[in-house]
């Protein structure tokens, strides 16, 4: 049990151990320190993956370069809506009262979340990933609906179900993968580890490849909200507190897709470009129906919620074109962008007390950190330049035209333009619109200027530079998915 | 001892058309434990579980059998009864199909079941002519029961019987017990069931009634 | 040398010749005597002797209209040729210098005439616009059609090119590039079918009540200019109809002559013959000069006249 | 000379930053955001000025490697000509800017206007710096979306939000067309560099002929060509007057610059792609004269009258292109040595008359002109610019209007004897559509000067109007003297233009525009202005002694003449759209003359843009079609269940009826 398990420990142990806090504050601080903990262990042990395979406890727990790259972006994630957490519940504009027992559940299920989405992304072991991936689904499940009133315990238990049953054909498709596997190996031994079944793939026949990849794609995909089975996420995303539907849609969705593209290496080697074929009306799908939704949306976090669906259609796009690097890339970018821009909508939520765009009126005047931070973080979420989702795009498109797939960019691009201009006027008729209406009823700080800064300086230096480490990952990530 | 193994696996089917036919709530509990036991047994008749094989692998059956029995028969029953003890009716009033027009759909869904399991490329060597077809149909009832039924507590019931499909395929591809994958499997089934008890009295305590899952227009 | 010096005196002394020739030829026909041929001469060096009597709402505008309208017809006037193919200032492209001249002086004296501010001048001017708007294509699918065979757009290739003999049957299309710049010159010079000059009823004027409020040595500048405009593009008609010799010389001069004078009397026969169109009417007849303008080019094209 | 240009990119950016920050000291913010503009401007303009002169061609890389790998900053002639542009009415327009904003210190948050107008000026020079496909994007975007929040400055009213909204779908679907030209471009080398571009060309013609098009569509958005024009008159009255300066008489040039660019890469243009061209620029230019001709506010009507140019432009281009297409590059020159040189004579009029039109609006706060009058005495400064403004504008000779348009002209003339058929009809069309433009031009300028200038004020007091203020009258006397300056001094100016020419049309650098012509013209402008001298200096001498009384207007005897009764625009521009009328979609209302003596009657005509009453309702019929998919998502988890069950079902079956796994 080298440094490798202690990443799956630590968070279990802060989940116990905020069982047993005191005071409401003391779990928030007891959030943050655990998760600045395993972020900076999971930094430590992550490191080397990129270079080499890192795999403990019987091969059945491992970190290779793209689960590294992944957790990477969890721990990251999680560490600043840990902050959030903190200014959150904290600050008087919640409905429900945070008190002892409600801080002590928040606690635990937070870490327990995060432990699960670890055990997820660490699992060389399918079944171990299957069972990492339905833990998170019941713990968010149960964080969506912190607050016990009506539509919160409604939404939580359509999300609850919804993935239950859809992780339910994930396990079908991990079956027939490692059925395939046992024959395929003839030694009659059931074969569970990925890497093997990697280095059975090419062995495999197609058909039953492809099945599986089928029921893969149809389970997780549900879980990473691809349309048409996105029907959860605006929902649990509505209701759930801030920092939850923050981490949700930050880096859980990425999860999922991370164990779609685990599929897509053992479906490439046996019948090439046909998972492609698959992805790629799968994202454009997603993008079509996000952007229908987003054009008339009225609720800010249902809003950022369909985003969230267009940029898992784009990032699916992105696998579908044979680019995983723009793919990988482009998800670094979404989940920095979709955390900064459900922190400063939380700040804006709690500042007018609704969650209705109408009734949010002069954002820049009378929140000016909440509501420049949510101008930004839109004009970095619909593609504007400075920012690097604009380049993940660029990335994206040109992958696109250099594999063939012109159609597929022709209605990519135009769903991007539709989306920009669609989701700008929604900020600009929040930023300036009515100038009559009073100031809200409280001002309060909901947000630090570092969570919004932050992320902001790392998107504008992530668009115009890229560092030579960040290249190394990818292309090491990448390189695992099976660049071509 | 194949013969056997037809014997439960028609059991099987005929508990989830039971099920199906039903508006009593814990008259379909009651099939649930009966489906427990039957899928506890079933390992024994269809993995193949002969003589000659090492004890330690003798045991891991009985293990396995045992803890499939505990879980599902004993222990997500008494859950499920709890729940229905908080909530006002027993009654599941009217699903979205009327019950003539769900057997119906039902037994579309065995036809499609066992049409999937001969038609799509099942990576098996020799199958069995009956398991995949059965698991498939229970598979796609336990879906039809989750889509039609409004009541929060019959979905869970849907969601079981989903389960025990997937264990039935298991099985029948996987031909013999893997530690982990099983008790992972039955350990997230367990906590899976506990947290849509207590959402689904916890649904009955916040909203006026349990009457629909998530019935009644949005805010 | 001999050609310029010839050239700068048609342009100064014969202009107001021609306005007289018309007043007595319309007076000839209506039976009467008419004013003697050089009224116009008098009439101008009496104005430029008198004072002037200016309206309180006008600007500087008002004062440079006519100046500025007598400045670019005369600079016109250098840059078309008159008795011989070569011009004082001919160059590639004058063809298009001398109708953006043309349109310079319209400006002004349309400005000169909003200045006072009132209505009428309004309504003269706002009718010029319309029709000058018109008349522009008309001139210039003229002027393509003459500068197609030369290839270049200057009037010195034009003349030169066309052949003095058999000039119809050579290029037939340059009779509908006549008929074209007839029209305008009609329309520029405001004579019968587009405006009356001799009318006294402000509403129906178009030209004339422009230069309403103009008095003194602005109305002779405004005299000078329309009488030199006329010389200056009934020019082009004679160079069209008549085979001047490319170098010009007292036979070229002598054509000339007579072919300026021949066109005045027509344009005055014209005007006694039919009486002038509605205001609704006259675009239809612009856009007609430019339908001639284009069935010419269209023969110049397919024609083989290059 | 490039990193001047990059210093001065920089120094706009920084002062950008720098008005944004101080945004509480108003005085503080005006001072550092145009200062740091008109220095960075007349750096700019230098190096731009140097780099046409010496022909320079050169490219740097940038150090650092973004996600598409590294950066290029490039120049050649046709870029550096067209940094002269951007820079040199930029500068202008900030120097306007200065008077212009400090009259609206109180009201307007002046931090946010100068940052972006800064911004505004850096992204569109950097559009023409790029030397490759990404941070031409790059800038194009930021250049869109700066632009778009300086036309949302003042915010508050409702119809300047949907003006911006309107300027937004119209940019963005612009930016489809591009994205996919560049990606398009790329694909044969799989590379992004402009060079790289330029030897390799597009795999097939047909392929070219698809570029060209999306080229044309994509960067005609943005310079505002028939009918995707629709967005520049709802921008331009929306957008503060010294930033619809900049856009229109810059931004759009972008546009015709992107398809100069694109020209470039595609190798040997088939001769349809000039004749298309100058058909779309006649369409452009005339219907853009004539709805200027029926408009009531100012903006607007300069808006229309930037259509009408970039038509002018276009029509030059697709002469330009007709010429290279057969292989007679002196034509080629004449027609793209007209374009250039009137999109730099446009931005410097066009610029003009915005800045006197600004004035206008801020002395009177009045954008309806029939309202307006008589403004010529207290404004004088202005009604000159306006004035020397509209004779350039018309193309009128002794101005840089004129020069542009007789390159244009002469092209015309050589192509319309010189081509085949075809090609001849297309010159043939260009030559009497340019005449009838000029014609309706000076109609129009003539109607917008007397409005505003001449005659009495109609329904405003004119004693509470006073003159622009310093700044503004520097920017427009300057203005002024460059128009006149490159009018009178055609000659070097043409001298300037063939390096930057030599690209397109393939002559080499050496041959300059025959300078014959030129010097003929210019000596007969020079002549003009000594006739026009001497004439009045002849008035002079002839009213000295006599007297010159003032009087009332001759008003034929009418007793009671009010000012009310004079021209107004409409009535003014009705003869000329009489014939034209077909081309609007004209609404009248008449309340008709009742009884015997008619107590009341009105006449209302509203004549509307048809590319708007068809473009408009079919964006807002796309965004309700959009709000049907709203059914989809009803918030019940068994519909959820039965769409994972439905996606399922029909994945199986797809590829089952696709022979199998």
């Amino acid at each position: 049990m080298n440094g490798l398990g202690w990443i799956l420990i630590i968070p279990a142990l802060f989940a116990l151990a905020s069982l047993v806090m005191p005071r409401p504050r003391a779990v928030l601080w007891l959030a943050v320190i655990g998760s600045f903990i395993s972020a900076a262990w999971m930094v430590v042990v992550g490191w080397e993956a990129f270079d080499h395979r890192v795999s403990t406890l019987r091969q059945q727990i491992f970190l290779d370069a793209l689960s590294a790259y992944h957790c990477l972006i969890v721990v990251g994630v999680f560490a600043l809506a840990s902050v959030y957490a903190f200014y959150y519940f904290t600050s008087s504009g919640n409905a429900h009262p945070f008190d002892r027992r409600t801080a002590r559940r928040f606690g635990c299920l937070w870490f327990l979340f995060l432990d699960s989405m670890i055990l997820t992304l660490a699992a060389n072991n399918l079944g171990l990933m299957w069972v990492g991936m339905e833990a998170t689904t019941i713990t968010s499940a149960l964080l969506v609906c912190l607050d016990p009133d009506r539509p919160a315990v409604r939404a939580a238990w359509t999300y609850l179900m919804m993935c239950s049953v859809a992780i339910a054909l994930a396990l079908l498709s991990v079956i027939i993968a490692c059925a395939e596997a046992r024959i395929v190996t003839g030694t009659g031994q059931s074969v569970f580890l990925w890497t093997e079944l990697c280095e059975l793939a090419p062995k495999m026949h197609s058909a039953p490849a492809r099945l599986a990849f089928v029921f893969a794609l149809v389970g997780f995909g549900t879980k990473a909200g691809l349309a048409p089975m996105h029907g959860w996420l605006p929902e649990a995303h509505g209701q759930a507190p801030t920092p939850v539907s923050a981490v949700l849609s930050g880096v859980l969705l990425n999860c999922a897709l991370y164990c779609i593209s685990r599929f897509v290496s053992i479906v490439e080697p046996t019948s090439p470009g046909w998972a492609n074929s698959v992805l790629v009306p799968f994202g454009l799908f997603s993008m079509a129906v996000a952007a229908a939704f987003i054009a008339h949306e009225r609720d800010i976090k249902r809003l950022l919620a369909y985003h969230s669906v267009e940029h898992m259609g784009i990032i699916t796009l992105g696998l579908g074109f044979a680019a995983p690097g723009a793919a990988l890339f482009h998800t670094l970018n979404h989940s920095v962008c979709k955390m900064l821009t459900f922190f400063c909508a939380g700040a804006l939520v709690q500042g007018f007390g609704t969650r209705d765009m109408g009734r949010m009126h002069r954002t820049l005047r009378f929140l000016p950190l909440a509501g420049g931070g949510f101008l930004a973080g839109v004009l970095a979420l619909i593609g504007a330049p400075p920012f690097s989702i604009f380049m993940s795009e660029l990335w994206i498109a040109k992958a696109g035209i250099l594999n063939g797939h012109i159609p597929a960019v022709v209605v990519f691009i135009s769903i991007a333009a539709v989306v920009f201009v669609c989701a700008f006027r929604h900020a600009i008729e929040m930023t300036w619109s009515r100038p009559d209406l009073p100031p809200p009823a409280d001002g309060t700080r909901g947000i630090s200027a570092a969570l919004v800064l932050l992320p902001l300086a790392l998107l504008l230096v992530i668009g115009v530079w890229m560092p030579e480490p960040l290249r190394h990952a990818l292309q090491q990530a990448a390189a695992i998915i099976g660049e071509p | 001892m194949s013969a056997y193994a037809n014997l439960l696996l028609v059991m099987l089917m005929a508990v989830d058309l039971y099920m199906v036919s039903t508006t009593r709530l814990d008259a379909c509990i009651r099939a649930c434990i009966i489906q427990a036991m039957i899928l506890a047994t079933l390992p024994f008749v269809l993995g193949g579980i002969h003589p000659d094989m090492a004890f330690s692998e003798q045991m891991h059956f009985v293990i396995l059998a045992g803890a499939t029995q505990i879980v599902k028969g004993v222990v997500i029953p008494w859950l499920l009864f709890r729940a229905l003890r908080t909530l006002s009716s027993n009654r599941e009033f009217e699903p979205f199909m009327s019950l003539h027009y769900s057997q119906l759909i039902n037994c579309a869904l065995c036809g499609v079941g066992f049409w999937g399991a001969a038609v799509l490329p099942w990576p098996v060597e020799h199958p069995h002519p009956l398991a995949l077809g059965v698991a498939l149909s229970t598979l796609l009832i336990g879906l039809y029961m989750a889509i039609n039924r409004k009541k929060a507590i019959s979905q869970i019931l849907g969601y079981l019987v989903i389960e025990s499909g997937l264990f039935v395929a298991g099985w029948a591809l996987l031909k013999q017990p893997s530690s982990l994958m099983e008790l992972g499997v039955l350990l997230d089934l367990l906590v899976a069931a506990m947290v849509m008890g207590i959402l689904a009295t916890r649904m009955d305590a916040a909203a006026d009634d349990a009457r629909d899952g998530n019935g009644g227009g949005d805010e | 040398m001999r050609d310029i010096l010839i050239h700068l005196a048609l342009l100064v002394v014969l202009p107001p010749f021609l306005p007289g020739l018309i007043q007595k030829t319309k007076s000839w026909f209506a039976g009467r005597q008419g004013p003697p041929l050089l009224q116009p001469y008098r009439d101008i060096w009496k104005l430029l002797r008198k004072g002037a009597v200016v309206s309180r709402t006008t600007t500087w505008l008002f004062r440079a209209g006519p100046v500025v309208g007598l400045a670019t017809v005369m600079c016109a006037g250098l840059i078309v040729p008159f008795h011989c193919a070569k011009a004082p200032l001919g160059f590639e492209g004058d063809v298009i210098v001398f109708a953006y001249l043309l349109g310079l002086g319209r400006f002004f004296t349309m400005l000169a005439a909003l200045d006072t501010g009132s209505s009428f001048e309004g309504m003269g001017s706002s009718r010029e616009a319309a029709f000058s708007a018109l008349a522009e294509p008309a001139l210039f699918l003229a002027l393509a059609i003459i500068c197609i065979p030369a290839g270049s757009a200057s009037f010195q290739d034009a003349w030169s090119m066309l052949p003095g003999a058999m000039r119809f049957a050579v290029h037939p299309e340059i009779l509908a590039a006549a008929i074209a710049v007839f029209i305008v010159l009609l329309t520029e010079n405001s004579r019968v079918p587009v405006d009356d000059p001799n009318t006294h009823l402000e509403l129906t004027m178009v030209h004339e009540v422009m230069v309403l409020d103009h008095g003194g040595p602005d109305l002779a500048f405004i005299e000078a200019g329309s009488a030199v405009k006329f010389l200056v593009i009934s020019s082009l008609l004679t160079h069209i109809l008549l085979p001047i010799p490319p170098e010009g010389g007292w036979v070229g001069l002598a054509i000339f002559l007579g072919g300026t004078l021949g066109l005045t009397i027509a344009v005055g026969l014209l005007e006694s013959l039919i009486a002038r169109l509605r205001m609704v009417r006259v675009p239809q007849f612009l856009v007609a000069a430019s339908v001639f303008g284009a069935v010419g080019l269209l023969v110049a094209l397919v024609g083989g006249a290059r | 000379m490039l990193t001047v240009l990059i210093g001065a990119v920089a120094l706009l950016c920084v002062s950008a930053l720098a008005a944004a920050f101080c945004s509480r000291w108003e005085r503080l913010c005006l001072l550092t955001g145009k200062v740091g503009a008109l220095v960075a401007c007349a750096a700019g303009t230098g190096a731009a000025v140097s780099g046409i002169v010496r022909g320079l061609t050169q490219a740097v890389e940038t150090p650092f490697a973004t996600p598409l790998g590294p950066l290029r900053v490039s120049i050649d002639p046709l870029s550096s000509f067209f940094l002269l542009c951007v820079f040199l009415v930029s500068g202008l327009a900030a120097l306007y800017g200065i008077g212009y904003l400090r009259a609206h210190a109180g009201r307007r948050s002046l931090a946010g206007l100068c940052a972006w107008f800064n911004l505004l000026i850096a992204s569109m020079a950097m559009v023409v710096l790029a030397g490759d496909a990404v941070l031409f994007l790059f800038s194009w975007e930021i250049m869109t979306v700066s632009s778009f929040f300086l036309v949302v400055s003042d915010s508050d009213r409702e119809d300047v939000r949907s003006a911006g909204i309107t300027y937004l779908v119209a940019s963005q679907s612009g930016v489809i067309f591009l994205f996919l030209l560049f990606v398009l471009l790329a694909q044969p080398t799989g590379q992004f560099d402009f060079t790289v571009w330029a030897k390799a060309g597009t795999s097939s013609p047909a392929w070219a002929g698809v570029c060209f098009i999306l080229a044309v569509v994509g960067f005609g958005t943005k310079a505002g060509l028939w009918p995707v024009h629709v967005w520049l008159p709802q921008a331009h009255p929306a957008a503060p007057t010294h930033v619809s300066a900049l856009m229109s008489g810059v931004m759009i040039k972008l546009g015709i610059y992107g398809i100069l660019r694109t020209l470039t890469f595609l190798g040997p243009a088939p001769s349809w792609w000039g004749v298309s061209l100058v058909v779309i620029g006649v369409v452009s230019g005339v219907l853009g004269v004539l709805h200027a001709l029926a408009q009531h506010d100012l903006k607007r009507l300069l808006a229309y009258h930037s259509v009408e140019n970039i038509g002018i432009i276009t029509m030059g281009i697709g002469l330009g292109l007709i010429g290279r297409s057969v292989q007679m590059p002196a034509i080629a020159a004449l027609g793209f040595g007209g374009a250039l040189l009137h999109t730099l004579n446009h931005g410097l009029f066009k610029g003009l008359l915005f800045q006197s039109a600004g004035s206008v609006l801020q002395a009177t706060s009045e954008s309806n002109i029939d309202r307006l009058g008589g403004l010529s005495r207290r404004m004088p400064h202005t009604a000159l610019a306006f004035l020397v403004g509209s004779i350039a504008i018309s193309g009128l000779p002794p101005l840089n209007g004129f020069i542009s348009e007789w390159l244009i002209y002469l092209g015309a003339f050589r192509g319309a004897a010189a081509f085949s058929t075809g090609n001849a009809v297309a010159s043939l069309l260009l030559l009497s559509s340019l005449a009838l433009i000029g014609g309706l031009a000076v109609a129009c300028f003539v109607k917008a000067f007397h409005v505003v200038f001449l005659g009495e004020a109609r329904a405003i007091d004119p004693a509470g109007v006073k003159e622009a203020d310093g700044f503004m009258c520097a920017a427009m006397w300057t203005g002024m003297i460059l128009c006149a300056a490159i009018g009178l001094g055609a000659v070097p100016v043409l001298g300037f233009l063939t390096p930057a020419i030599a690209g397109l049309t393939g002559m080499p650098m050496a041959t300059p525009l025959d300078a014959g012509p030129v010097n003929g013209l210019v000596l007969a402008s020079t002549l003009l202005i000594a006739l026009a001298g001497g004439l009045a200096g002849l008035r002079w001498l002839l009213l000295r002694g006599r007297s010159v009384e003032t009087g009332a207007t001759w008003g034929c005897g009418y007793p009671q003449p009010t000012p009310r009764m004079q021209y107004t625009s409409s009535s003014f521009a009705d003869p000329v759209i009489e014939p034209f009328r077909a081309i609007f979609h004209s609404s009248r209302h008449a309340t008709g003359m009742v009884g015997v003596f008619p107590a009341h009657a009105s006449h209302e005509d509203h004549l509307e843009d048809r590319a708007q009453r068809v473009l408009f309702p079919a964006v807002r019929l796309f965004a309700r079609a959009l709000a049907h998919v709203q059914l989809l998502q009803r918030s019940r988890v068994q519909l959820y269940l039965a769409y994972i069950l439905a996606t399922l079902v029909l994945l199986l079956v797809w590829f089952m009826a696709r022979g199998g796994f």
